[in-house]
């Protein structure tokens, strides 16, 4: 159990760790967004995986309260997670920022040669 | 005195012409299920969290959930429609492993694109716009909040006649919707 | 027998006040009768206090007031009464003397008003005027140094709104600096009490004497002396007293002269009666101020042509008079100086209302445009003669009397301390000749020479009897005191005559 | 030297809440701009959360709720195992209070922009003056 | 002024260095701090209160008054805030938005308009309208009713749980302040009135200040609870158990009223009309 | 019960606050006569609180019923008793002049306004009388928010006085609870009782020297000291003069109540006089702050910006006295704190009358006001020479007794420093009645300038009757200082004085 | 134990709050504030104040933040400093 | 097994700095709600991580799921900004 949940939480923390590049080197504002909502959201999810299996190496009601409710801790951040960053997508939209893309880049690239 | 004028330009944009079911609004009628319902899922939560089974305990908690229920019982489940609950939710919990897969999937994706030493190159972001055939709050609630999840996609709007416009983080991740996703959603629903 | 005879002295005329102030619009003109009246009543009860100390009796009141420390006990002695009586006197006078006068000034400051705001400005002068005989009295009886203190403090606030309300141009500017000289003199008083209090461990003024020898004493009588000296407009001090002589009424000059002279009063009390001792080095240099004050004020006095100006720097010259005398210490010196400075607060009232009463008659305040005017007004001429003579102490005045003892002890003292004492005594004989100069160089201006033209469309007479029976009256308290000084000079005995002093 | 560095390192709470006092109390008096102000204020309350809370901690201690519960009431109860409650009941109040003054300055911002229609001290200086 | 600051800021800090020389080391169990009053918190607290919290039981029980007037500061902050920003406006109301369902068009209606009538078919809209955003709207609905359910269970379990009144408090408002922001403010204050609001705050402080006062009928000293083991009937170590959930409730509901009411003012001005 | 009134004096405004608010919500009216209670028992419980300590030496009452360094214990001895009596009797009066002039300024407020008033007086009224230090700090704050909340409601340049007032407060509150902190780490204790027990031991510690310090500055700063006060003139101008009246009067004096309790009940007098020269430092900031404050108060043309400088000057006079450190200066202080709580609201409550009558207070407003406002002014001119240390007032005393302090300091310096304050003060009170009685410039009516008649133009009488019951009470609180003092202040004195 | 820990969150709290008071945008600043608060919540719970953690938790993150937002909203986001 | 989770602990601390460079240096106020609100959810994780770091989890779950809770409301609250002032970098005058 204790291996298992090691692993899981390796890879909770490769995915934290995904994320944190992602936000650092993601050109613009949308596509750092990916990084962001997802990849933080995997790594919660498989820690609190972690930590609820570890949680329950001694068994009793409580303990499975306890990992029980770290699951609903993921539940809830299932639901807040996309939502929050709908509503930061949604607010850069309406602020009026254009998403990056490649042709823009391009265009630039064609300019300055 | 009265001006009238169309304000919103996208909102004008986005107003399909055909789609008159919605012009109705569904009268809204005091029913008891709201409430009972939210007092029990409450209460089951009131138990994980709680963790006590002593009287006392059971007590204030189906107080506090009668507070809540009898507070917020309209919120949650707003437009509910009474037949076959336990059965989406059925759906609903065998929607969720696929939702996981594709959202490891999308996880993985999404990884190779940061740990990319060429990410510039890999990446083309681009916004898509398609229009969902689901027509009920809840039912856009989860597709959108599953395709923010899942590869390389985030919902940046969504009206309520259904149109969607996503962003893509590359050509490829874009390509499959509204696709598999939106069956699956409106089949826990019913639609 | 009376009882609470002195407390009655000061309570009385406060009664008054309030009464006039709460019935001031049904009173109306007689609220100047009521205050004479209640003024009159405490005189006669001054009278037979004084007969009583006379007699050698020692009054003394005991009134609980702010805790065991601060005390309101009064004490009638030798010192205090003829004092207080004299003071009392000239206020009575004087308020007899307002009721005309006031009728006068309201006119002159703020025309024709209405019934209401006339009795407003009526009433309110004699209400306020009230508060001096208080102020006096406590003064003169109180023996504790907060309650003196507190009179003190008392003192210049009715003099400040009488003269804001019922001064001349620049009244109201002139009484707030009258009232910061006021303030700054009794700040310096309190310092002093405070050591006082601080060494001695409480306020009485009859434990004071065991001060002496001390060396904080140098410092409390310092502190003291500066207060008195600023309130008496010495030298260095004098600056407000033009100023404030100029644009005060008339009716109350005569008080100035006492608010400026008291501080005489309190120097021997305070002062020089339980700390002679340490007193003696402040003696030269007290008299050579004195001196230079006399002299200052005298050649002042000669320069001025406003009839109110030229009372105001006389006072400054006068005033030195009674200081000379007191720091002169000995025993006839400060009798003679306390009997001058009585002299001399009668000589001023008269001679102060005299020139009101030129203003009121003529309307001029400038001596070179009378003249001529002794037949037109024989009575006023009269009472300017007779506060002439009395300043510049021709017999039969109280004044003459009095400067005789004083510079018997000032020589006294000066053949002690040849030369220095003896030149200053026979310079302050001759400053005398000054002050004659001045006074009847004014008789001579106003009252005799060419009538001037302006003046002599007949209108111009004597004033009504309120005005000159009043002066009279005081004058011939002056000569009483004149022709008998031992009533005066006894009682004063009775206190001082018991220093240790030559 | 070594000596040095371990007070450096074992007081380094009280080091760090101090550093924070002293940019929240610069914040206070250098920024001219009144949330910047509010935000100082806030910073030097919980600096000093932070200096009691170190007040509080315990080495070798466990979280202050005693781990038994209901069930065992006679178990002895070690004060060296526990840390110092008392220190997070005071700050629990600060907190609050922290909290309710940030309300009223916040409230008193916005007034005071309704009234000048900046936030500026400066310009808000220049405006009183105007008026 | 800046570098005036700075120097202001560098001394404070010097001096705070100096006093920090004597302090004791850091998480030392023998610095006065842990041996002098604190131990008597941790080895009696469940023999005084039965509550294995010490930190709860500290907070409302040994030290409750200091608690009390935390939620004093607190309602006064609330009250502070209406009072500062409330305006009553009696005047016609000014440019409104009114949008026809069914159709989305959107009327503006100025000053003196006629208003639409009470109709279903029409919304009024905040000025600064935005579209009706689905997603973040029906995730509100959702997560509302359990992050209050959440809220509640904190305040019951302060004695075994970190949590309590206050942290509950917040947490019910912020769900308020959730369905506000995710909806409107109007919305929200139909839910909840602003009278409710203010009665609620009163309410919730007068709780805790009237259980303190009832320990006065009883015969013992303000805020001690053991008096009320004879209404409650248990013993006096469990009324004081229980006095420390009545108090948390109380604080509770003022917390979360006055975290509301802050909202209701700050976000619109004191209009209540329209929010963030 | 007799026994439960320490408890009652500060829970009754409490309740009534919240009962204020609710009822307000329905109807306006009833929330006066609710605040006229609640403050009348407080007085009533003083009143008997104060007879109970004199009689029976001080109280101790734990709240909670759990004993002092654990439970909160509310400690009362003379000091405090005779604290509460003239905060709570102070507030009643204020309360019963600000009806009228909350009606005018505040007409849809009031219920907010009550509630956040009777707050303030259940705050200082707990600083007074609470001997838990960190309680001392949660009640400070409910006393500042609610003044931070009532002065923003003043006039055009209140909010931001009141703002700058927030944030100097909260430096002041939080330096407090920072040096609470430094005696807390170093003694484990928050007690007043018991950490003047527990510090003499370690007076050589750095970090109690720093606590004090910063003890001091924070409360310096809520008590407006000399270079801490810049916030203090703005805020208690602009103030709605309700707030003014009753925030002007108690908030400085009640901390300055606290730093006597902090300088001689918290440390032991020889830490404060001799270990560190905190009180030489302090009397001479002091005396700094009495001179600048009248100069400033000399230059104002506003008579409540005038009164504000002045409140500066006075905080100088008192913090003058404990700094002095003997016998003399602390009964000086205690009786000046007195002096300054009841003439203060005095003279702010005449400020408030002329506002709500004319509703400003500049030069102009108050031309001839003997004549319009002759019951007011009366009460002014009482306070006014309070203020000035004329006998028999009450300022006088105070007065006497630092100039005797000072002697007995051997700093000549201050009784200087006194004497020519005294002297300020008269310029500038003496300016306002000279105003006030005559207009400025001064027609010459001789020359034909029609002289106008001035109607009287009185304060309601809600207004007049508290002013007159305080103008009053300067006087026979003057004329009874011995007894005062002999009663309750020479209890207050700690031994070794 | 906890520490190294320690260490990292208190220099993250110090550059956050460097980072709050410098920003030239008051929004900025806001949200900047608030993951301060959440750097002193975690603080709080590596020293073991579960309860201050907590309350830090509901006020920092919940409340302090959304009525900072919604006084900028009100106000002005520009600032010069 | 506590080793493990200390040393996660302080390794998602570090990944906390990192993003926080976006947080401080981002260089809209998107960019940095988009860090803060990555620091929050890694705190969530963090917290539970103590928990078991003080053998305590149950009493830290509370907390971690009132963060979670919480932080998503300071998100929605600044986008919510956005929404209404539709201004990145500087403010549409008010009406």
């Amino acid at each position: 159990m204790n291996i298992v949940s090691t692993i899981l939480l390796i890879c909770g923390l490769l995915f934290f760790t995904g994320g944190a590049v992602g936000i650092i080197r993601m050109p613009d504002f949308y596509s750092r967004l990916h990084p962001a909502g997802k990849l933080d959201t995997m790594g919660i999810l498989m820690t609190m995986t972690a930590v609820a299996l570890y949680n329950l190496h001694d068994f009793s009601i409580g303990t499975v309260l306890s990992s029980l409710k770290i699951i609903l801790i993921v539940a809830f951040l299932f639901i807040t997670s996309p939502t929050a960053t709908h509503a930061i997508v949604d607010a850069g939209v309406r602020a009026g920022l254009g998403p990056w893309t490649k042709e823009e880049t391009k265009e630039e690239n064609d300019l300055a040669t | 005195m009265v001006d009238r004028e169309k304000q919103y330009s996208h909102q004008k944009q986005s107003q399909p012409e055909s789609n008159q079911s919605s012009l109705k609004i569904p009268p809204t009628k005091k029913s008891r299920t709201p409430f009972l319902l939210t007092f029990f899922v409450a209460f089951a939560t009131w138990i994980v969290l709680s963790g006590k089974f002593d009287l006392f305990h059971l007590t204030l908690g189906i107080i506090s959930c009668l507070i809540v229920a009898s507070f917020s019982g309209d919120l949650m489940l707003s437009d509910t429609r009474k037949k076959g609950l336990p059965y989406q939710w059925l759906l609903f919990i065998q929607y969720l492993p696929w939702l996981l897969y594709q959202v490891f999937l999308a996880n993985i994706h999404v990884m190779y694109l940061v740990f990319h030493p060429k990410m510039m190159e890999l990446i083309d972001p681009r916004i898509i716009r398609f229009k969902s055939r689901l027509n009920r709050e809840m039912s856009h609630l989860i597709f959108a909040n599953s395709i923010t999840l899942t590869p390389g996609t985030i919902t940046v709007f969504v009206s309520i006649y259904g149109d969607y416009a996503v962003h893509a983080i590359d050509e490829k991740c874009g390509q499959s919707l509204p696709g598999e996703m939106e069956k699956r959603v409106a089949k826990i629903l019913g639609e | 027998m009376i009882p609470h005879i002195l407390l009655q002295t000061i309570v009385v005329p406060v009664l008054a006040s309030i009464f006039i102030f709460l019935t001031r619009h049904r009173i109306g003109r007689k609220a100047g009768w009521v205050a004479g009246f209640s003024l009159l009543y405490t005189t006669g009860l001054l009278i037979i206090a004084s007969a009583r100390a006379y007699h050698g009796e020692v009054i003394v009141e005991k009134y609980p007031f702010a805790g065991s420390n601060i005390t309101f006990d009064l004490l009638g002695d030798g010192l205090s009464l003829p004092v207080a009586l004299i003071i009392n006197i000239l206020c009575t006078a004087l308020a007899f003397y307002s009721i005309h006068y006031v009728e006068h000034r309201i006119e002159a400051i703020y025309g024709e008003v209405d019934e209401h705001t006339w009795l407003n400005h009526y009433t309110r002068f004699f209400w306020l005027f009230l508060g001096f005989p208080l102020a006096f009295l406590g003064v003169c009886f109180v023996k504790n140094l907060v309650a003196m203190y507190f009179f003190l403090e008392v003192l210049p606030i009715p003099l400040y709104f009488i003269m804001a309300f019922f001064g001349y141009i620049d009244r109201v500017r002139v009484a707030m600096l009258c009232l910061l000289w006021a303030f700054f003199g009794a700040s310096c008083f309190l310092a002093g009490t405070v050591i006082i209090y601080y060494q001695v461990g409480n306020f009485n003024i009859s434990d004071l004497h065991t001060l002496a020898g001390h060396p904080a004493a140098f410092w409390v009588i310092l502190l003291i002396l500066v207060a008195l000296l600023a309130k008496m407009a010495v030298v260095p001090f004098q600056v407000w007293m033009p100023w404030v002589h100029a644009e005060h009424p008339t009716c109350i000059a005569g008080l100035l002269a006492v608010y400026a002279n008291i501080a005489a009063y309190v120097m021997v009390r305070v002062i020089v009666y339980p700390l002679y001792e340490d007193f003696k080095i402040f003696s030269m240099p007290l008299m050579i101020m004195a001196l230079i004050t006399m002299v200052y004020g005298s050649l002042l006095t000669l320069a001025q042509t406003d009839v109110k100006r030229f009372a105001a720097c006389s006072t400054i010259s006068q005033l030195a008079y009674s200081l000379l005398g007191i720091s002169a210490l000995t025993i006839f010196s400060v009798e003679g100086g306390m009997f001058f400075f009585l002299g001399h607060i009668i000589g001023k009232t008269i001679l102060f209302s005299t020139a009101g009463i030129l203003v009121y008659s003529t309307g001029i305040r400038d001596m070179r445009q009378m003249g001529g005017l002794g037949p037109k007004m024989p009575i006023t001429a009269t009472l300017w003669i007779m506060g002439a003579m009395a300043l510049s102490g021709f017999p039969p005045m109280s004044s003459f009397p009095a400067e005789w003892i004083m510079f018997t002890g000032i020589f006294k003292s000066g053949i002690q301390t040849i030369p220095s004492g003896l030149i200053i005594a026979i310079l302050g004989a001759v400053a005398i000749i000054l002050t004659a100069a001045y006074t009847f160089r004014s008789v001579k201006i106003i009252f005799f020479g060419p009538l001037n033209l302006s003046l002599a469309n007949g209108e111009i007479k004597d004033p009504p009897l309120s005005m000159s029976v009043p002066l009279l009256l005081a004058g011939s308290v002056s000569i009483i005191l004149g022709v008998y000084p031992k009533l005066v000079i006894k009682l004063f005995h009775l206190v001082v005559g018991g220093l240790p002093i030559p | 030297m070594n000596d040095l560095v371990a007070v450096l390192i074992s007081k380094y709470n009280y080091w760090v809440y101090i550093i924070l006092m002293m940019i929240g109390f610069y914040a206070i008096i250098t920024k001219k701009n009144l949330v910047k102000k509010i935000i100082g204020m806030n910073i030097v309350q919980t600096a000093i959360i932070l200096f009691y809370i170190s007040i509080g901690a315990k080495k070798g201690a466990t979280l202050p709720i005693i781990s038994h519960g209901h069930d065992a009431v006679g178990h002895a109860v070690h004060a060296s195992d526990y840390i110092n409650p008392l220190p997070h009941v005071l700050m629990l109040t600060a907190i609050v209070v922290a909290v309710a003054t940030l309300g009223v300055a916040l409230a008193l911002a916005i007034k005071i922009y309704r009234q000048y229609n900046t936030l500026e001290e400066d310009e808000i200086h220049t405006r009183i003056r105007e008026q | 002024m800046k570098i005036a600051g700075l120097i202001v800021v560098l001394l404070c800090g010097c001096l705070l260095i100096y006093g920090t020389v004597d302090f004791p080391e850091w998480g030392d169990p023998a610095s006065p701090a842990s041996t002098h009053v604190s131990p008597y918190y941790i080895e009696t607290t469940m023999e005084d209160t039965s509550v294995p919290n010490i930190v709860t039981a500290v907070l409302a029980d040994y030290r409750g008054y200091d608690t009390m007037f935390e939620t004093i500061v607190i309602f006064c902050a609330g009250i502070a805030c209406i009072f500062l920003l409330r305006t009553y406006t009696h005047q016609a109301p000014e440019t409104r938005l009114y949008r026809h369902i069914p159709t989305g068009i959107i009327l503006r209606i100025k000053k003196g308009g006629k208003l639409p009538e009470d109709s279903t078919d029409f919304e009024r809209v905040d000025l600064q309208w935005v579209p009706y955003d689905l997603i973040i709207k029906t995730a509100c609905r959702v997560v509302v009713p359990f992050v209050q359910l959440f809220a509640l269970y904190v305040i019951a379990h302060g004695h075994h749980s970190p949590g309590g009144g206050f942290q509950g408090g917040v947490i019910l408002g912020a769900t308020l302040i959730l369905y506000a922001i995710s909806h409107d403010l109007r919305t929200t204050i139909k839910r909840m009135s602003e009278k409710a609001v203010i009665l609620l705050s009163a309410a919730g402080v007068f709780i805790y200040a009237s259980t303190g006062a009832l320990c006065l009928l009883f015969g013992v000293n303000y805020l001690d609870y053991s008096g009320l083991a004879a209404i409650l009937g248990v013993d006096p170590v469990s009324a004081r158990s229980h006095g420390i959930l009545i108090v948390e409730i109380g604080v509770g509901v003022a917390v979360m009223a006055v975290m509301v009411s802050l909202y209701y003012n700050l976000s619109s001005v004191g209009k209540q009309d329209e929010g963030l | 019960m007799i026994q439960q009134l320490p408890a009652i004096i500060v829970v009754f405004p409490l309740v009534m606050s919240f009962f204020v608010v609710v009822t307000g919500l329905w109807s306006k009216r009833i929330c006066f006569p609710l605040v006229v209670t609640a403050i009348s028992v407080c007085v009533l419980s003083a009143g008997i609180i104060l007879s109970s300590v004199i009689n029976q030496g001080p109280i101790h009452y734990w709240l909670g019923g759990w004993q002092p360094p654990w439970g909160i214990e509310y400690f009362v001895d003379h000091l405090n008793a005779f604290m509460l009596v003239a905060v709570s009797l102070l507030s009643l009066l204020v309360a019963v002049h600000s009806k009228r002039s909350v009606e005018q300024e505040l007409p849809e407020k009031r219920s907010q306004f009550w509630s956040l008033f009777l707050l303030l007086i259940t705050g200082l009224l707990g600083i007074t009388i609470t001997g838990d230090m960190f309680n001392l700090f949660v009640l400070l704050e409910v006393a500042s928010l609610s003044g931070y909340a009532l002065i923003a409601m003043g006039q055009k340049k209140a909010v931001f006085a009141s703002f700058r007032y927030l944030v100097m407060g909260t430096i002041g509150a939080s330096w407090y609870l920072l040096g609470v902190g430094y005696l807390y780490i170093i003694t484990g204790s928050l007690n007043i009782a018991n950490l003047s027990e527990l510090l003499p031991h370690m007076y050589q510690s750095k970090t109690v020297l720093v606590g004090f310090a910063f003890i001091l500055v924070g409360i310096g700063i809520k008590m407006a000291l000399f270079p801490l006060h810049a916030w203090l003139p703005d805020a208690y101008t602009y103030a709605p003069s309700a707030v003014s009246t009753t925030v002007a009067p108690l908030m400085t004096k009640v901390m300055a109540y606290v730093l006597i309790r902090v300088i001689f009940s918290v440390f032991k007098p020889y830490f404060s006089i001799e270990e560190i020269p905190a009180t030489t430092i302090l009397a001479w900031m002091a005396a700094v702050a009495i001179v600048v404050g009248s100069i400033y108060a000399i230059a104002q043309t506003n008579l409540k910006k005038m009164l504000s400088y002045s409140v500066v000057a006075q905080i100088g006079y008192i913090a003058l006295g404990i700094g002095l450190a003997n016998r003399f200066g602390l009964t000086g202080a205690v009786l000046h704190i007195f002096n300054e709580i009841i003439t203060k609201g005095c003279v702010f409550a005449v400020a408030g009358a002329v506002v709500y009558k004319k509703s400003a207070c500049n030069t102009r407003e108050l031309e001839n006001l003997y004549r319009k406002m002759p019951f007011t002014m009366l009460a002014f001119t009482v306070g006014a020479f309070s203020m000035i240390g004329i006998p028999p007032t009450l300022g006088f005393f105070s007065k006497l007794y630092l100039i005797l302090g000072s002697i007995d300091a051997k700093q000549w310096v201050f009784v200087g420093i006194l004497l020519f304050s005294s002297i300020l003060n008269g310029v500038y009170f003496f300016r306002i009645i000279q105003i006030a009685s005559f207009e400025t410039p001064m027609p010459d009516y001789s020359r034909g300038t029609p002289y106008e008649k001035v109607p009287m133009d009185e304060a309601p009488l809600s207004m007049i009757i508290p002013m007159q019951i305080m103008a009053a009470g300067i006087l026979i609180a003057g004329i009874f200082s011995a007894d005062i003092v002999s009663t309750v202040i020479q209890y207050v004195i700690p031994e070794g004085f | 134990m906890t520490w190294q820990l320690d260490h990292i969150i208190l220099s993250l709290v110090i550059i956050l709050a460097l980072g709050a008071i410098t920003v030239k945008d008051l929004l900025g600043a806001a949200i900047l504030f608030g993951a301060y608060s959440f750097m002193m919540c975690l603080l709080w719970a590596i020293m073991g104040a579960v309860d201050v953690a907590f309350t830090e938790a509901s006020v920092g993150a919940g409340v302090s933040t959304v009525f900072f937002v919604a006084a900028v909203f009100r106000t002005t986001r520009r600032t010069k400093d | 097994m506590d080793t493990v989770f200390f040393y996660s602990s302080i390794y998602l601390s570090i990944i906390m700095a990192i993003s926080l460079y976006r947080a401080v240096f981002g260089p809209t106020i998107l960019d940095r709600l988009i860090g803060v609100n990555a620091i929050g959810s890694k705190t969530t994780a963090l917290l539970v991580l103590i928990g078991l770091i003080y053998h305590r989890v149950d009493l830290f779950i509370d907390i971690a799921l009132a963060y979670a809770m919480l932080n998503f409301i300071a998100v929605l609250a600044a986008s919510r900004y956005f929404q209404k002032r539709k201004g990145l970098y500087d403010e549409t005058p008010r009406d």
